[in-house]
């Protein structure tokens, strides 16, 4: 396992820039994650908007029907044009609603779907910044959710923004432990914590990826980690917290305007986290399939996965109804989990043969 | 997967709630404007937690005054209104209306017109089924099969169109007979949309929804109906039937010329969990789309030629006093209206409007007791209520 | 659903209520086309009672409830029950003074008769006894009057909204 | 909209930001599902595969703070014109109403003896189009939201004091 | 609880039924669209279709006809008698026009589209056309006049209307003096008359 130097990609720039000299060390850094957060926060805002429209579209043509036409050539600037009403929208805070949690909670929520792409390697050396615990960041900062949307449905002080919190706090701290199952599995068979490792370890053709090394049980931890995923980001079918029908719109209940949308493109921008994880750990990351493809460049083949990824995520969206609670409970703990738990218990056996 | 009931869980822990942590029941106010109640329903649940322990229906935010208008309009003048009670299935209302008048005056319909009546009228229930399909889907959280029924119901809704002009509120049957005659390409339309129709459905809307894992999960065993209760609390139509009543007023009680046509009963089997439950209401529906499709192709062989109005109806109708009660099989139950004419008037003196879903809806706060609240949206879907036709 | 050995005709019906409850059951001619069996007001649960439970008779649903204004001083309420075992129907009626319309409830026997019968209050204005939940059921409940009535005079405004249609002035 | 509006006339600025504006609220008006009576099911065909109405960027929100137009689709009642007006003032400030259908217009048919019926919904919230039909067909909403658009499209930030405020 | 064979049969007809209904979505992907889209393309409307009412007010020879048999009582009529000397030519069906029609106007918000106006009318003027594009942002723009009269002839005849109305009514009054004069020999029959 070559344990290389990665630098983040914009410390190096910076360090063949003459001109900074003057500035200490720790200043360059600073300056380099700053220049990374901003990079990485405009690429997951274009493709939030560009996941809405794709959104849009494919859910109309799954229903023989053509989704937006009228903005822009096929409704290309449809989700640009709603991003800009959203923002002049006038914002109201209702009177008993709790002002700063209210305020605080969509930036919370938002903060933990950037956060996550720090870790991701879109490329052979293209990476933020490569933790040697990369994974374990991923799983703590995607629990930082639960408190922000508690915090948004108990500020709204209604409700229903209060069944939605409920619900989702109940889904996403109980559907961790299949994904951190799930996660353990791909962990053991690479043998390291830090992303760029797990996806060398997958280098060589595509029967070298986790999903289908190792058969049954890599599989088996892809299909968990994906089933239990979906429920993180409250996606169908398992989209109780903002179920339409049952509570108008659970915790998003009393947002308007560009609050509401931070939401908004935070469940995108965890759609697009949980692919990334999903083909980092098992799809293995930038590697090519075959080695005849080897000139096509790494972040290609992360964002094709990754963008099929999402869109089965669309596709279940129009295909399945909802769970109740207690459903969604019970395959919680009592499918998901102890298959997890089969799964690491044979990859461990597979190691050791 | 056992009900749930709040109370048994504590008792079963030896200890009432009261008794430790002061928790406190919370009333939940599902208004007049929320998403799956069909239309303007306010249901007040007590609800703990998420099981409910008890919901009160609060109606008539969309009373419309129709047994004042019918009294004072004349006797052709009450049909644009009959439509408008339960505007899904403006075909049944007008039909029961008409019969009841009919009945009345003892005046005989052309025989064309009978059967013009009769396809209109299945035509009419296998859009109004469709609608129902499509919310109940979308009340369970699937939104395409909503979507995939109203592309069929629109094919229904251009049928009616051309043969009588109006998409949704028809006024086509009239006292004596019908208003339009059937225009010449009606045949092969209906035909060929009834072929698709019956595709589509065993190969697509079954599948994605009636068969559909997560679908049956959340409607089996969830609001079970049983028969004496339901016949206790005056439900009729595919609630009754889904509690395995065998009891449909075309074949039991035939009116116009039904007993003439051959088409199965549909009552509900427990197939997916037990007599009574959601999924049984919901299949019992599915099926009878299949019975209406059969009816209309029985009765497009044998339809006659000649005329389709009664020639002693004038443009002022004399109706002899008297009180009749008629009733007709209409898609959501059995819609009944109780006539009192006076002989002189140039409308009803009084007409009693009985409508199945105003008892079908009664009946929600017997079965929705310690259910979850997804499960009363289930059961208020099942129940398929339209709020014109509860509050008229 | 068995199809009823014998489906009981309304005479033999009314022979039995007659035997059964006497001076109650009022003259009432059957020849009309359907013919309404008239009933003492406060009799009307124990009959009803009577009448779902006999076993050759089983009028397990009461079909529809209504009540009508018959003229200036007396309402009626008209039950129609029908048998789903023996497949016979009878329509009974009873007459109330319009000024202490107070009749016994039948939510007791049949419990559709419950909303029923708060819509009768509701639009008509009878008052029924022994009713669990005794509120209007359509119209808000601080709505005046009750609609169905011939002499019922629009109220002009309701909590701030004019009621009828203004009248346009214009030529 | 806060400090720049109606405090500059017609200059440069305001209309440049006028147009981008304007255009960003007419093709992403969001109703909230607010069906009534027979209009909710002609406002559901249209929302529904033949005559999309996503097609115009519309999506049917169902809480009334993410939502700029409400339609109001069906006979107003009595009963139900409180929860109209809470609705109504619970949505955010660039707010439109369209008045579906006869009842919702004048009362519709039931205007001579609805007793229970509110005569128009004019009466309690400001109505921006009215839209014919009982109940009025697809193309005829879709027709009355692009009026709708029409009116947005001439909207203005600048000072209104020559032009009757709409 | 269910049994083990229950259980994994359970996850069993989970997966093969979420696979199923997949498939079918995925193949509905590649259908073809049902859409109309409005603005450019439109559905052909059929002749019989009820949309907005349209009365060719040359041929309408004011017989209430529709007035009486509105459900909803949406059309308002104004008649006036015609006056000896001016001529209104024939109506359609041949039979001579009779009646002025200073105001005929239909509250298309008020109508409800039966149509039931349109069959008893004899000269078959009233008639309901395909059209349905009137959306309005006044309430009051959705009141169709269908008079051809303008105001001046509208004011014209009522004045003449109400001349000769004053006739009639002293002429009435002259009969019901003779009237009262003549009786006076036998009794005073028909009482004071007026």
């Amino acid at each position: 396992m070559i344990q290389a130097e990665y630098y983040n990609i914009f410390v190096k720039i910076i360090d063949q820039l003459a001109v900074l000299d003057f500035l200490p060390p720790v200043w360059k850094f600073i300056l380099a994650s700053v220049i990374a957060a901003l990079v990485f926060f405009h690429v997951i805002a274009i493709f939030a908007l560009v996941a809405i429209w794709v959104e849009r579209k494919v859910a109309g043509h799954i229903q023989d029907r053509l989704g937006p036409m009228e903005t822009g050539w096929h409704g290309v600037l449809q989700t640009l044009a709603d991003a800009i009403k959203l923002l002049i929208k006038e914002d109201i805070i209702a009177g008993g609603i709790d002002r700063r949690l209210f305020v605080l909670a969509p930036v919370i929520v938002f903060m933990t779907a950037l956060a996550v792409f720090v870790v991701f390697p879109v490329g052979e050396n293209f990476i933020v910044s490569d933790l040697n615990i990369g994974i374990l960041y991923i799983v703590a900062i995607s629990t930082l959710v639960v408190p922000g949307i508690i915090m948004a449905g108990w500020s709204s002080n209604n409700k229903w923004s209060l069944f939605g919190a409920m619900r989702s706090a109940a889904q996403i701290v109980s559907y961790e432990v299949p994904v951190g199952l799930a996660i353990v599995c791909a962990v053991m068979a690479a043998g390291s914590l830090s992303m760029q490792t797990i996806v060398e370890s997958q280098a060589g053709g595509f029967w070298n990826w986790f999903i289908f090394s190792k058969f049954p049980f890599g599989f088996i931890a892809f299909f968990i980690y994906f089933v239990a995923s979906l429920a993180e980001i409250n996606r169908t079918p398992f989209d109780l917290p903002e179920a339409e029908s049952e509570i108008v719109a659970g915790y998003m209940t009393e947002y308007s305007g560009m609050r509401w949308s931070f939401f908004f493109l935070a469940e995108y921008g965890n759609m697009l986290a949980v692919g990334a994880i999903a083909t980092t750990l098992f799809l293995g990351g930038w590697q090519t399939p075959i080695s005849l493809l080897s000139f096509i460049p790494g972040p290609v083949w992360f964002t094709a996965k990754t963008m099929f990824l999402v869109f089965v995520h669309i596709w279940l969206r129009w295909t399945l109804p909802r769970l109740r609670v207690d459903q969604l409970m019970y395959m919680c703990w009592k499918v998901l989990t102890p298959f997890a738990f089969v799964s690491i218990f044979g990859i461990g056996l597979w190691m050791t043969f | 997967m056992p009900e749930i009931k709040t109370d048994d869980v504590y008792i079963e822990l030896g200890k009432h709630p009261k008794a430790g942590f002061a928790t406190d029941d919370m009333i939940l106010q599902m208004g007049p404007q929320h998403p799956s109640t069909h239309g303007v329903l306010r249901i007040e649940c007590v609800t703990d937690g998420e099981i409910i322990k008890k919901a009160t229906c609060h109606i008539g935010y969309l009373h419309r005054c129709f047994e004042k208008h019918a009294e004072n309009v004349m006797w052709q003048g009450v049909i644009p209104f009959t439509d408008r009670m339960d505007y899904l299935a403006s075909m049944g209302q007008n039909f029961s209306y008409v019969i009841t008048v009919e009945k009345l005056m003892g005046i005989e319909v052309p025989e064309r017109a009978e059967y013009m009546r009769v396809i209109t009228a299945e035509l009419q229930r296998i859009a109004s089924h469709l609608m129902a399909y499509g919310t109940y889907g979308m009340d369970i959280g699937a939104f395409t099969p909503f979507l995939w029924a109203f592309r069929e119901r629109e094919y229904v809704l251009d049928l009616f169109e051309k043969l009588c002009g109006a998409r949704l509120l028809y006024n086509y049957m009239w006292i004596g007979g019908v208003s339009h005659d059937v225009y010449d390409g009606f045949a092969e339309e209906c035909m060929s949309f009834l072929d698709t129709f019956e595709r589509v459905v065993f190969e697509e809307f079954n599948p994605i929804l009636t068969y559909n894992k997560i679908f049956i999960e959340r409607t089996a065993n969830v609001g079970i109906l049983s028969p004496e209760l339901a016949i206790d609390y005056g439900i009729t139509g595919p609630c009754l039937r889904g509690s395995g009543v065998d009891w449909d007023l075309r074949r039991d009680d035939p009116y116009s010329i039904y007993d003439r046509f051959d088409f199965e009963v549909i009552t509900g089997k427990g197939e997916m969990g037990t007599v009574g439950d959601c999924w049984d209401r919901f299949m019992v529906r599915v099926l009878e789309m299949i019975e209406s499709v059969k009816i209309i192709r029985q009765a497009l062989q044998q339809m006659p030629e000649g005329p389709i109005m009664n020639e002693k109806i004038k443009k002022v109708i004399r109706v002899p006093a008297g009180r009749v009660y008629g009733r007709t099989e209409a898609p959501r139950g059995e819609l009944g209206y109780y006539l009192i004419s006076d002989g002189k008037g140039r409308g009803p003196n009084r007409l009693k409007a009985r409508s199945p879903c105003f008892s079908n809806l009664s009946v929600l706060e017997e079965i929705s007791r310690g259910c979850m609240l997804a499960d009363l949206i289930a059961i208020i879907g099942s129940l398929d209520i339209v709020l014109g036709c509860v509050d008229r | 659903m068995v199809q009823g050995e014998f489906v009981m005709t309304i005479e033999e019906i009314y022979k039995k209520l007659r035997k059964s409850f006497g001076g109650t059951i009022l003259e009432s001619d059957l020849e009309v086309l359907e013919p309404v069996v008239g009933i003492e007001p406060q009799s009307i649960a124990e009959v009803s009672g009577f009448l779902k439970n006999e076993p050759d008779l089983k009028f397990t649903s009461l079909m529809c409830l209504s009540s009508v204004d018959l003229d200036e001083e007396n309402l009626q309420v008209v039950y129609h029950l029908h048998s789903m075992d023996h497949n016979h129907k009878i329509i009974l009626g009873v007459i109330i003074p319009k000024n202490a319309a107070k009749i016994p409830t039948v939510s007791g026997v049949w419990r559709t008769a419950n909303w029923h019968e708060r819509e009768a209050f509701d639009l008509m204005g009878v008052e029924f006894e022994g009713h669990p939940d005794h509120r209007r059921i359509l119209c808000p409940d601080d709505w005046e009057g009750h609609p169905l009535r011939k002499d019922y005079v629009v109220q002009e405004m309701y909590n701030g909204l004019p009621v009828p249609y203004p009248k346009e002035e214009d030529d | 909209m806060g400090y720049i509006e109606g405090r500059y006339g017609d200059n440069i600025l305001i209309t440049s930001v006028d147009k981008i504006f304007n255009w960003a609220r007419l093709s992403s008006l969001w109703p909230m599902t607010f069906g009534l009576a027979c209009c909710a099911i002609e406002m559901m065909a249209t929302g529904a595969s033949r005559f999309d109405l996503d097609r115009f960027g519309i999506m049917f929100r169902a809480s009334p703070r993410q939502s700029d137009v409400m339609i109001i689709a069906g006979t107003v009642t009595m009963k139900m014109s409180s929860r109209i007006v809470r609705l109504y003032e619970q949505m955010p400030e660039p707010k439109y109403v369209i008045s579906m259908g006869s009842c919702a217009t004048c009362g519709g048919p039931y205007w001579e003896h609805g007793y229970h019926v509110l005569k128009g919904v004019d009466k309690i919230i400001p109505v921006d189009v009215y839209v014919p039909g009982c109940p009025p067909r697809p193309e005829a909403l879709i027709d009355g939201l692009l009026e709708l658009r029409e009116k947005i499209r001439k909207d203005t930030l600048a000072k209104k004091e020559d032009k009757v405020s709409a | 609880m269910q049994s083990v064979n229950q259980y994994f049969l359970n996850i069993y007809i989970a997966i093969k039924s979420v696979l199923i209904g997949m498939s079918i979505t995925f193949r509905h992907l590649f259908t073809k669209s049902v859409t109309v889209q409005y603005p450019r393309e439109r559905l052909p409307i059929p002749g019989t279709s009820r949309n907005l009412l349209l009365n060719k007010i040359e041929d309408c020879i004011g017989c209430d006809q529709c007035v009486r048999v509105c459900p909803v009582n949406c059309i308002t009529m104004d008649t006036i008698k015609v006056f000896p000397e001016d001529d209104l030519g024939l109506a359609s069906d041949g039979s001579k026009k009779r009646l002025w029609l200073p105001r005929f106007d239909i509250d298309m918000a008020k109508c409800c589209y039966c149509g039931l106006c349109t069959y008893p009318c004899p000269t078959e003027c009233l008639i309901m056309t395909d059209e349905y594009e009137y959306a309005t942002y006044e309430r009051n723009d959705l009141v169709f006049k269908f008079t051809d009269l303008d105001p001046i002839q509208i004011a014209e005849l009522k004045e003449k209307d109400h001349i000769r109305s004053m006739e009639k009514e002293k002429k009435k009054l002259e009969t019901a003096k003779q009237a009262a004069a003549k009786p006076g020999k036998n009794g005073g029959k028909s009482g004071e008359g007026t």
